[in-house]
This record gives structure tokens, C-alpha cells and sequence, in this order.
């Protein structure tokens, strides 16, 4: 097979396909090494970008697929009126977050975080299927785990989930922490009562220096 | 100061209280104790009533709110139970811990949703195969009989899920302090130098962690362990320091033992999922 | 709009698109006439013709579409026989038993009994001939209504859809029922369902409290 046919053999068999087409797959079929398939998309990918079309080849989910170009949504819109996926609710957003970065895990461990009972949102979740049983716990009482789908990437426009912003982005910085063990501070300080967070001084910010280890230290276990 | 509560709906007791402290950068303690109670009270009786795993919550909070404005109004006294400051310092650190870890999944979900968002101006090729490649097409159905369609049939109309009582609530976090500083007491000698990771390592959620990790603060405010943590954010090593046997650990305890229920009703939020 | 932006449109429309598209409907989505859409798409055919592009655009049954290129056939076929899955999935399969025992309905009916989003499914089915439209709905909004095929009849070995195996009335399992009845006594507002079962008691409000788990499965069932 020349090269211009591997180039032509994969735009036809991505035309028909319905998900993402994984390398390896690509690589059997048209009888190359996977890394040929690889150079190939990538080389497709920036020549319909260069010349400016109005679709793209995009790496989602472990494999490749034709989508068009972001910036042409507005007119895809307008032919494209149904299919529209709801949006899900910030709650629903938050506990497909926390599955995301600690999959697999159970439902009660899901609801420990949140605080509060997550069997509602986590069936929505699954229903749309960007959640799904992927294992038992070994355990005791053999929860279910729960993790992320292949959907779930797709809808983020993820190759895997390595692609994920990594968690530590979010772990709140110092002003938050200080905030936070201000707001709960247990012993009645030196300063008046009345002043704020923005009168703090050099004890101030040495006593909020002097607890955090706890904090701290749980923000780094979180990390792991 | 008067405080004006604006409570959207809020989806647990950490996201009220993360608003509460978050939003208005509001010392809580100057906001009269009775906005604070009024605003777990109001979100209480939104709440479906059936729901006592929620409304527990919020009560547990509000109730830990309360006793730590109350003992940080109070002036400083000389003979505060030792133990009692321990239970509310635990208090408070699980609190943190939880707020901390609530606020960053607020923060992981925003960037999901942005992520979502981008991906949704793109509309993936799904028109499928073109007419002439049907007949090469696999029949889809094949070894599909009347009866597996009919069983399938059944399946999706069955209610889902089946309601059994879950007993997933059973399979849930057992910690408290004293029974960490137990086991610590018990392993700790054996292993004499280990960092704090491998020591939790084989413990799933985190506030089982939190909990070992304050069992190790007990340790070290008893001189029995020694703690050093290399660099911020590093692994922290403990060191037993406490001799070779655990034996005799109630007399060593007593202090602890003392302040044994405390340090269970200030866990209450742990111990609740015992089931 | 400039001239390569209707190209690009024009492009992307066509990507999405999951039938011909008919130029006057381009025209109408551009906001140009319709001799220049026919124009473009001239101009784009030309362009994938001349650089040898694994696919053509070609004008079908009054409109516009993307088709994988002739020549490449072969690729595409092992593609279809290696690449895809062929069988139905276990969630499939119940969308199919759906339409063949409710026809005629809508893909929306299918979509509420399903609990999830079924128009991928429902397009393979229809590709394939199991099922087809079959009729409108009469009312507001006239959605197509499916239902099976004779191909499908014949698939399964079936003379009519009579030969369809009988559905025994449903009757739930017993841990249904049980979870119904609790239900019924936990729930304060229906008290009088429950005088037959329970005969008595002002308390039954304070049941409500004792049996959250049990509760938690009846919101589940009328969930569905």
C-alpha cells in the first residue's frame, strides 16, 4: 500500500464509522504498524487545517474520528435541531468530578464526599452513560464501583482520562485554606472581634501558619 | 452586623457551609449565632423529610458551628479539658478536610464542564455506512431468538433499579480516633520506622486517613511517635519512639480514655455511616 | 459570509448530516442563494477529486452528501466485517424487543422507556433494516412512529408478529411488592391506602423515619 492510499483507506473508513476508530484497529485492517496509522491521522489532521476545512480529525476516547470545526457550530446548530444533549446540573457535575478522579469507587463513598445522599444524581449519571458499574469491592458487603464510560470521554472531547486536568489544579491555594481555618477557628484569638480577615499582621499569619500541617496534610494525602 | 442569609439551593451541608464562609469572606464568628442556625434550619426544612442521612448532616454541622463559635467566644480559661480541645481541634480538622475537598471538586467539575462545553461546539460524523455496504453488514440479529427478545423486552420494563434496601450503607467508613490510636499502638512497635503513606495504604477513604492522621497527632502530643516531614506536601515518616511492646497501653491511654466519648461524639459524622 | 467561509458551512453541514441535504435547505441555513451552494459544492467535489481524498461529495437523491470513494471499497467492507461489533448490545437488544412489542411508537416513547437517549440505536436499527417508519403520530408535533420489518420477521424465524412469544401479564417479584407496600406506609399524605394493611395507628408518620432505606426504594420505582 502506498502512502497516499493508507491517507485515502482511513478518511473512507472514518467517514462510516459511528465512534471513535482506535489505532490498532486501523493498523489491522489496512495492514501498516500502528505507528503508520498514527503519522497518517496526524498528517490528515493538519493538512485539513492548514487548508482551512470545515471539519476536523480529532483524537477522542482512544481513537480517531471526523467532527467539525468549533467554530462552525453556529451554522451546525442550525441543521443540527435536535440531538442537543441537556445540560447536567451542578450537582450531577460534581459528583461525575469526583468519580472521574477517584474511579472506581462506591456510591457511599461518592456521598461521603458530597455530604449528602448521591443515589438520584449518581442513576442520572448512569442513565446518560457517563458512569457505570466496573467493579465489585472486594471487601465486605461488595459495594459496587463505580467509573467513568467511554461516552464520558467523548463528551469531553478526551483521549483518555490521562487527559484530565490534573486534580492538584484544584486543590484550593493558601488564601482559601487561610479563609477556611479562619471561618472555623476553635480558640478565641487576641484580636478584636470585630476584625476582619483583612486586618490580619504578622501573628495572624503566623498562627494560621503554625495549624495547617493538619490541612495540609490531608490536602496532600488527597493528591496521592 | 446584620447578615442577610441568601441561601440558593444547596446541595449539602459542605457546599452551605463553603457558601457561608467562602462567599461573603465573612468571619463566621461575627455573624450572630443565630443567622448561622437559621440558615441550617431553613435549608432543613427544604429538605424531604424522608431523607434523615441529609438532614442528619446538616444538623451535625450546625451543631459543630455552634459549639466551636461558642468556645471561641468564651474568653480563654485555664482549666479547659485537655481532651475536649482535642475533640474540637479533630472537629475542625475534619471539617477543613471536608470543606477543602468539597471546594476542589467544585472547582474539577467547573473545569469538566468547560471542557464539556468546548467539546460540544464539535458534532462528531455519525451518518454510518452508505447503502451500498449493508448487505456486507453482519446481521446484527443473528442467534438472536423470540424468546432472548422477549426476555430483553421484560428487562426494560422491569423497574430499575431493583429497590432493594441498600446495604451499601453497611459497608461504610469505621473510624474513630481511639480505635486508630488502638491500632497504631498495636502495629507502630512492630514496624518501628514507616512513612505515613504505607501506613494508610491499604485504607480507602479518606476520612480513614484523616482519622489515622489524627490518631498520629495524639501519638506525638504523647511523645510515643516521632514525626518529620521532609519538605511540604512530602511523605511524612513516623517513628515509634514508645519502647517494644504495647504492652500496658490503658495506663498509657488514660488521659484518652478520659475523653473517650467526646472524641466519639465529635466523630459522630464518621461513626454515623457505621449503619 | 466570504467564500471559503460557505465552503467550510458547507463542509460541516454535510459532516453531521445523516442524509442527503438538499441545496435549498443549505442555501436557506447560509443565508445565500441556492446557485451558489451549488456552486460550492461543485468547488469542494472538484477539490477532494483533485487531491485524491478518501471520500467525494456527491449529489444524491436531491442533495448533497459525503460517500466514501469507489475505489476504496474494499477497505471500507473489511472495515464493516473486522472493525465493528457484530452483535447487538445487551441495551440494543432491549430497544429492539421495545419496538417490536409496543409498534407503532415514537423514538421519544422508546427514549422514556429505555431512560436513556436511543436515537444511535434507533439509526442502526433503521440502517439495517430491522425497523422502519411506519406512521405519524396524529397529534401535536407528529412524531414518526416505528416498527419492525418483515427483514426483522424473517431474522427471527417468525411468520407474523403474532409468533411473537406472549408477554404474561406483569406480575412484579415479591421484593417489589414488599418494597410498594412499605412504601404506601411510609408515606404520610397516602395514609389511607394503608388502613387495610395496617389498620391503625396515628404513627404512621413517624414510620416515615423508621424505614428511609425502604422509602428510598419506592422513590426509585416511581422514578422510572
Amino acid at each position: 500500500m502506498t502512502t497516499s492510499a493508507v491517507h485515502r483507506a482511513v478518511e473512507a473508513i472514518l467517514l462510516v464509522a459511528e465512534e471513535p476508530v482506535r489505532p490498532d484497529l486501523l493498523a489491522q485492517l489496512l495492514e501498516v504498524p500502528t505507528s503508520r496509522v498514527d503519522e497518517v491521522c496526524d498528517e490528515l489532521a493538519a493538512s485539513y487545517r492548514d487548508s482551512g476545512r470545515g471539519f476536523i480529525l480529532s483524537r477522542v476516547a482512544g481513537g480517531y474520528r471526523f467532527q467539525t470545526a468549533p467554530d462552525l457550530a453556529p451554522y451546525v446548530e442550525r441543521y443540527v435541531l435536535e440531538g442537543q444533549t441537556s445540560r447536567l446540573s451542578g450537582a450531577a457535575l460534581e459528583t461525575m468530578a469526583i468519580v472521574a478522579y477517584k474511579q472506581p469507587l462506591s456510591r457511599a463513598q461518592v456521598a461521603a464526599i458530597r455530604g449528602v445522599n448521591v443515589d438520584g444524581v449518581m442513576r442520572t449519571l448512569q442513565q446518560r452513560g457517563y458512569i457505570e458499574e466496573v467493579a465489585r469491592d472486594p471487601g465486605p458487603g461488595q459495594a459496587v464501583l463505580f467509573g467513568t464510560t467511554t461516552l464520558f470521554l467523548e463528551r469531553l472531547g478526551l483521549d483518555s482520562l490521562d487527559g484530565l486536568p490534573a486534580l492538584a489544579a484544584f486543590v484550593p491555594g493558601p488564601e482559601v485554606m487561610e479563609a477556611l481555618e479562619a471561618g472555623l477557628r476553635v480558640t478565641p484569638d487576641d484580636r478584636s472581634l470585630t476584625t476582619d480577615a483583612e486586618g490580619e499582621d504578622d501573628d495572624g499569619s503566623e498562627d494560621a501558619g503554625a495549624e495547617p500541617g493538619v490541612g495540609r496534610g490531608v490536602v496532600d494525602l488527597r493528591d496521592e | 452586623m446584620p447578615y442577610e442569609v441568601q441561601t440558593p439551593v444547596f446541595e449539602g451541608p459542605f457546599d452551605l457551609l463553603l457558601h457561608l464562609i467562602m462567599r461573603e469572606q465573612v468571619d463566621l464568628y461575627q455573624v450572630p449565632l443565630v443567622h448561622i442556625v437559621d440558615a441550617y434550619l431553613a435549608e432543613l426544612e427544604r429538605l424531604d423529610v424522608v431523607d434523615l442521612e441529609v438532614a442528619t448532616e446538616f444538623l451535625l454541622i450546625a451543631a459543630t458551628l455552634v459549639e466551636l463559635k461558642a468556645r471561641r467566644l468564651l474568653p480563654g480559661r485555664d482549666d479547659v479539658d485537655l481532651d475536649d480541645e482535642l475533640a474540637l481541634w479533630e472537629e475542625r480538622d475534619l471539617l477543613l478536610a471536608r470543606l477543602l475537598e468539597c471546594k476542589t471538586f467544585k472547582d474539577a467539575a467547573r473545569a469538566l464542564a468547560a471542557l464539556g462545553d468546548d467539546a460540544a461546539r464539535s458534532w462528531p460524523r455519525v451518518a454510518g455506512l452508505e447503502e451500498r455496504f449493508l448487505d456486507v453488514a453482519p446481521d446484527l440479529l443473528a442467534g438472536v431468538t423470540a424468546a432472548d427478545l422477549k426476555a430483553a423486552y421484560l428487562r426494560a420494563v422491569a423497574p430499575k433499579p431493583t429497590p432493594t434496601v441498600s446495604l451499601e450503607h453497611l459497608h461504610m467508613v469505621r473510624a474513630n480516633v481511639a480505635d486508630a490510636v488502638a491500632e497504631l499502638v498495636d502495629e507502630l512497635p512492630r514496624v518501628g520506622r514507616i512513612s505515613f503513606r504505607r501506613l494508610t495504604s491499604s485504607l480507602i477513604d479518606r476520612l480513614e486517613v484523616v482519622v489515622r492522621f489524627l490518631a498520629l497527632l495524639e501519638l506525638f502530643k504523647q511523645g510515643l511517635v516521632d514525626l518529620d516531614q521532609a519538605s511540604s506536601f512530602g511523605d511524612i515518616e513516623v517513628v515509634w519512639l514508645g519502647g517494644a511492646t504495647a504492652d500496658g497501653d490503658g495506663d498509657e491511654f488514660d488521659a484518652f480514655d478520659i475523653g473517650d466519648d467526646l472524641v466519639t461524639t465529635a466523630l459522630a459524622g464518621i461513626d454515623r455511616y457505621d449503619g
